[in-house]
């Protein structure tokens, strides 16, 4: 019985901070989103050095073949620094080969995305958030037609895993023929989402039957990944609200040591640490605790979306005028937090997905 | 209590719309913080006709009818439902021309209040200062006395049309051994001074609908002075109280409430019309309430303004009440879109332009800018509640 | 265009406050509360001879012939004092009898209402607020069967006017063979609700055949008067909070001197004030503006209804632990606000109303 | 990380069963505040066993067992399963005791601590007074030193059991002109003591759950006194963080929840199951991730614990956030029973005995009391984050 963090993954997570602290500086973070498309093959590039996309693929493919925590403490560790560099793609497309992959696709693709060659977007928007503008994949002979939004870590993707509307699998190069690649500009410029249109696309059918299962597992994952990424967003922004008040004078006194200022931070922290232990209990069930693997983690993205959303008005209350500008960039936290609460079902969805899963209504 | 408009009003309703339909190939089109041409002329038209400056004497330029706040409010309607532009808003209009008719001197009334109205001439304001925001009396741009000017050195920020402006009005510490309050001089010069640095103020929308302003060294004459020296801090009073009222207007929330009906009316999630989901309509419906609310209580205020009587605490609440509204307003909309709702800078299907986001972030600077929704609570506990002020702190001495 | 309330309005309700000062002080309504039914009869002949009940009883059968906005102000007045007397129940009977009411029965029974001989309650439970335990009237030949549950103003009720589940409307004396009547307690001691369960009960139908419209119009009145109840209660529990925030000295200092605590005086004064503008917007629609009646009436209800329960909380919070004894009675207006929340729509139920009422979604 | 206990554990689990199963009829009623013989005899058998004052040492009527935080979870939680009363919970037994063990005299703890332990002899609390809540170092209750008796003279509030209690600890002013919390005893004495009155105190749940105390010339021989003459502040504040630590429960909160899983199972509206209401089944979602999170963050603490490790900010915000969430799942229930959630007093229709309106108002009594929510803000900002502290003020003569 033991519910806390192993030095190993607190020196990974370190080691992840350190790395980010060096190569993706404010600075540099604010000219990855002036960019067109969000690419950085710097970050990406010292992410792979870490093993980072190498988290979840199994050893017996070159992966590190650790758990859905080791890959939540990553991704907090990215929104921290909201990092550009694709990494809940590359995640669950290695579940999604590892759980109904042919023994050829994982030999082929397992490693690759181990050594970070190649990233994947992952096209599971509908399935996991419900379909938008009557989007959807239709599968037949092995070829698909129709449109997949809010497809993650889009603009590096080598390749995509795609969901069709009858629960099953596909792989399919990002060059295929027919196939319509739109990159999609939301808030946060700090990763990509885009949209596919397959026009009669051939593609690879990840060959098992459970593939159901599989998206579920990846959607779940996913949520767990969000959940992180905004755990350590909004932890940044409270530490960095923090900071500014214990600097900033007006009035003749700094305005942390005005009682609204002060409280404010204390609901911060409040919201913020039992979020902590949710997000922490959601990663591990994944693998240790697979009755409650859909429940919490649903949970975990609806939670954190409503707490992420919290920390990042009142953070930037704290900071007054400043905090909406450019000039220290915390805006760059705030909207990696907004685009993490609609990604692979906002808080209203989850929260349904989450009483389906305890049998109280019908899916 | 009656809600209906007597006789008077009514004839007054339909002149207002006649005239604009009237003069429908005159509308101008809607551009940037600097008034074009036609712009200009549609404003002169308005002037002409009581539908802007209305009751500002004629001698300033104005069209100098007797104050008639129903009037002004069937404008407003009007205009709205018509979808004209009305009379030109800008800090010019809003803040300075009642300050010089209020303060200024003769001169300053006949040569700066007309050219402002028409909107030949634009302004921007000089207040905050990255170390004086809430605490805007301990602002530091100093004016040093060489005899015949002030000498100016020091940084403004969030001065919203420095870029475009001719000239700025500005607060501007002139008397550094005062107490803070009684050292402030309140200064209008032209933005083509010397030594004047703009420099755009990047926000989290993404656009630069701020700037910072530089001075080193600027020469303004000494008589370019609003009141007397060391009284700025109270002529900008005057009219902050006056910017404070413009946010939060119930009838923006109306508008956007109507927008979002819109949106549950024709998006879908899994093919349902999102106002078939009871969680975003319950949402609605709650805010629905809050608008009628804000709406009823602007009805009171219009009321109380007629029979000039004292706004009290349904005046102190607009702010606080009204941005937080709006902003709540956004999150309905972007969480009811969904992914479709963080789509942004242009991207396909973005929805409205980008506008919920847009507004959800810029609102969140609206409740933070011009008196944070902190401030406002103040305010309403002490002025309203007569609530007793923060008590002073013990010297820095005795902290120790 | 005038959106105040005029001298007589005010007069009157300052009247009331007066009365009600004079005649149900804090030591009154304490020992009302203890009693096993909430009556007194010294208050109810204050309102009598103040004309309360005679309101929205028209001049022709003895009445006051006011509006809904008259109700509501001495509605408010009544919940700024948790005054015990019938209220709404001979209000909305009143508006139940002269819309559907044959001559025979208004002439007999409004100028009993008005005087205040008869006080009378309401059964509308069922089709305001949605049948809980399957509750419901039916009508066969003039006889009732079935059970009508919370029915307002039921101690002292002379008669009763009954909805049934089709939609008319009936009138029943107290007596009536054949009628069970069991009180309900609940946790506010100053008003009567209870339970009617018909054996076959004789009762006199109210012959208008537009009894469906008035049984609205009773739900949309109602919540209004009950929305004015919370507003006058919420606001006594705010004036309290100030005054005892100027008095209460803790390290040295008034406690309302601390940001925290005016903060919270902020945030009720913020809540409350426009939800006065929305309670008298509501009134007047009821009778000037007939197309938004009840979508007024349901925002005013839904509104107070959650204003009221912050104000609740939130003044108590004030007053820290002396506010939630009996030593103050502040708990009185808590609870007056508690179940007004609950009456005749919960605010769920009441914004769904708005929705419908509006053609968003169907009935 | 790893939640699964291991073989010694899961053995434990076993015995503490067995025990249960086997001594079912030994199980006493549950009653007020005072001990039966019955549960006196219970709570022998579970100290005999060690599942009650588990690592208090023999000599002082403990089982005098090893610290094992994991163990006692288990007992905690095998009593909870098998719905039977766990050791008894009062504030002499979780208050008195740890302090005499830490700073009592060998006499004190002799021959206190034993009966306590038993349930033989009850305590009452005697800390805040009216104008001592928040600010309980503030407190006035006076004991004059006579030579041989401390003479006490003053009011106490919020004391819970002090019509059923034998004895009270109580803080007293001592040293009148010492600074304010250096001026304070800690004493133990008979409530039985002439010049005491309790008079109950009524809360807005109906129900008297506290009382007040009156002192009126109490003589209280100086020896009996915990710690030093002048010391008692520190001494109650080596307990009164335990105090803190207890409200929260999150296993308190899930009880609750499931609770209302089942009204929402079995109770309709028009017919419909609550559950198919989607805006209560929303809402049971929403807090039932906070009960999840809290639950997470009680393992946390627990693992912390083990480890002796500081809990940091995962125990600070314990009691706010714990008592909003079960207060906020009171009201919930209460919403989703709708006119029958207000149903009290015993009320025809009424629901699981009206348990959710007392929750509700009786949880709001623990946000406010034991530290209200605001002192808790305080404590997280200045102890978590690190916050300054609330600068001191100007002396009263500079105020005017």
């Amino acid at each position: 019985m033991d519910f806390a963090l192993s030095p190993d993954q607190i020196a990974m997570q370190d080691s992840l901070d350190r790395t980010l602290e060096r190569v993706a500086p404010l600075d540099r973070v604010r000219q990855i989103a002036a960019q067109d498309l969000p690419t950085a093959p710097e970050v990406r590039a010292a992410l792979a050095e870490l093993g980072a996309p190498a988290v979840l693929v199994p050893e017996a493919h070159g992966g590190l073949g650790l758990g859905v925590l080791d890959a939540a403490l990553l991704s907090e560790t990215l929104g921290r620094h909201t990092a550009c560099a694709p990494f809940v793609g590359p995640c669950l497309a290695a579940l999604a080969l590892d759980l109904c992959g042919s023994e050829g696709q994982k030999a082929v693709w397992l490693p690759l995305i181990a050594s970070g060659e190649a990233s994947f977007g992952v096209a599971i928007s509908e399935p996991a958030s419900g379909a938008r503008m009557a989007a959807g994949v239709r599968a037949e002979n092995g070829r698909l037609s129709g449109q997949a939004l809010f497809v993650i870590d889009f603009a590096q993707a080598a390749a995509f895993i795609v969901a069709d509307v009858a629960g099953g699998l596909h792989l399919v190069a990002a060059d295929a023929p027919g196939l319509t690649r739109t990159a999609l500009t939301t808030i946060d410029r700090t990763r990509s989402v885009g949209e596919l249109v397959f026009g009669d696309v051939a593609a690879e059918p990840l060959p098992d039957r459970d593939s159901r299962a599989a998206i579920a597992r990846m959607r779940d994952v996913g949520r767990v990944l969000l959940a992180a990424d905004t755990l350590g967003a909004a932890q940044r922004m409270l530490e960095r609200a923090v900071a500014y008040a214990a600097e900033r004078q007006q009035f003749g006194r700094v305005i942390g040591s005005f009682q609204a200022v002060k409280h404010l931070c204390a609901e911060m922290a409040a919201e913020l640490e039992p979020a902590r232990a949710l997000v922490w209990y959601a990663a591990y069930a994944q693998d240790a605790l697979p009755a409650e693997a859909t429940l919490t983690a649903a949970h975990a993205k609806a939670h954190l979306g409503e707490v992420g959303r919290f920390v990042a008005r009142t953070a930037t209350e704290v900071f007054g005028g400043i905090g909406i500008t450019d000039l220290l960039g915390l805006h760059y936290t705030f909207k990696r937090i907004g685009l993490d609460r609609q990604l692979l079902g906002a808080p209203e969805r989850a929260r349904r997905d989450a009483a389906v899963a305890q049998g109280f209504i019908d899916a | 209590m009656d809600l209906a408009y007597d006789a008077t009003y009514t004839a007054f309703r339909d002149e207002v719309r006649d005239f604009l339909r009237t003069h429908r190939d005159r509308v101008p089109k809607r551009t940037g913080h600097r008034p074009t041409d036609e712009q200009i002329a549609w404003q002169t038209l308005l002037i002409e006709h009581g539908y802007a400056a209305r009751t500002i004497p004629k001698q300033y330029g104005g069209h100098g009818a007797a104050p008639d706040i129903l009037k002004s409010r069937i404008i407003a309607e009007v205009f709205a439902e018509e979808g004209a532009p009305g009379s030109l808003a800008n800090q010019g209009i809003s803040m300075l021309v009642p300050t010089l008719l209020e303060l200024g001197t003769e001169e300053q009334k006949t040569t700066l209040i007309p050219p402002t109205l028409r909107g030949e001439l634009v302004w921007c304001q000089g207040y905050s200062e990255p170390g004086a925001g809430s605490d805007l009396a301990s602002l530091k741009t100093r004016g040093e006395d060489d005899g015949e000017n002030f000498v100016i050195n020091g940084q403004k920020i969030w001065t919203s049309t420095a870029h475009a402006a001719d000239m700025i009005f500005c607060l501007v510490r002139t008397e550094p051994d005062a107490p803070k309050h009684e050292g402030i001089s309140y200064l209008i010069f032209s933005m083509k001074t010397p030594g004047i640095e703009v420099r755009p103020l990047l926000t989290m929308t993404g656009a630069a609908e701020f700037n910072e302003v530089f001075f080193t060294d600027v020469k303004v004459p000494k008589t370019q002075i609003v009141g007397a020296r060391g009284q700025g801090w109270f002529v900008a009073n005057a009219t902050l109280k006056h910017e404070r009222g413009m946010l939060g207007d119930p009838n923006a929330a109306h508008a956007r409430l109507q927008a979002i009906i819109e949106i549950l009316k024709t998006e879908t999630l899994d093919g349902q019309r999102l106002m078939d989901h009871p969680l975003y309509l319950d949402r609605l419906m709650q805010l629905q309430a809050r608008v009628i609310a804000m709406q009823a209580n602007g009805l009171r205020l219009l009321t109380a303004a007629q029979r000039k009587e004292a706004p009290g605490m349904a005046g102190l609440i607009v702010k606080l009440q009204g941005c937080e509204l709006n902003h709540q307003l956004a999150a309905l909309a972007i969480d009811a879109l969904g992914e479709l709702g963080v789509l942004y800078h242009g991207s396909p299907h973005q929805r409205a332009g980008g506008v919920w986001q847009h507004r959800y972030m810029f609102d969140l600077g609206l409740i933070i800018g011009g008196g944070t929704a902190q401030i406002q609570k103040n305010i309403i506990a002490e002025r309203g509640l007569g609530m007793p002020r923060e008590p002073k702190l013990a010297p820095k001495s005795a902290k120790a």
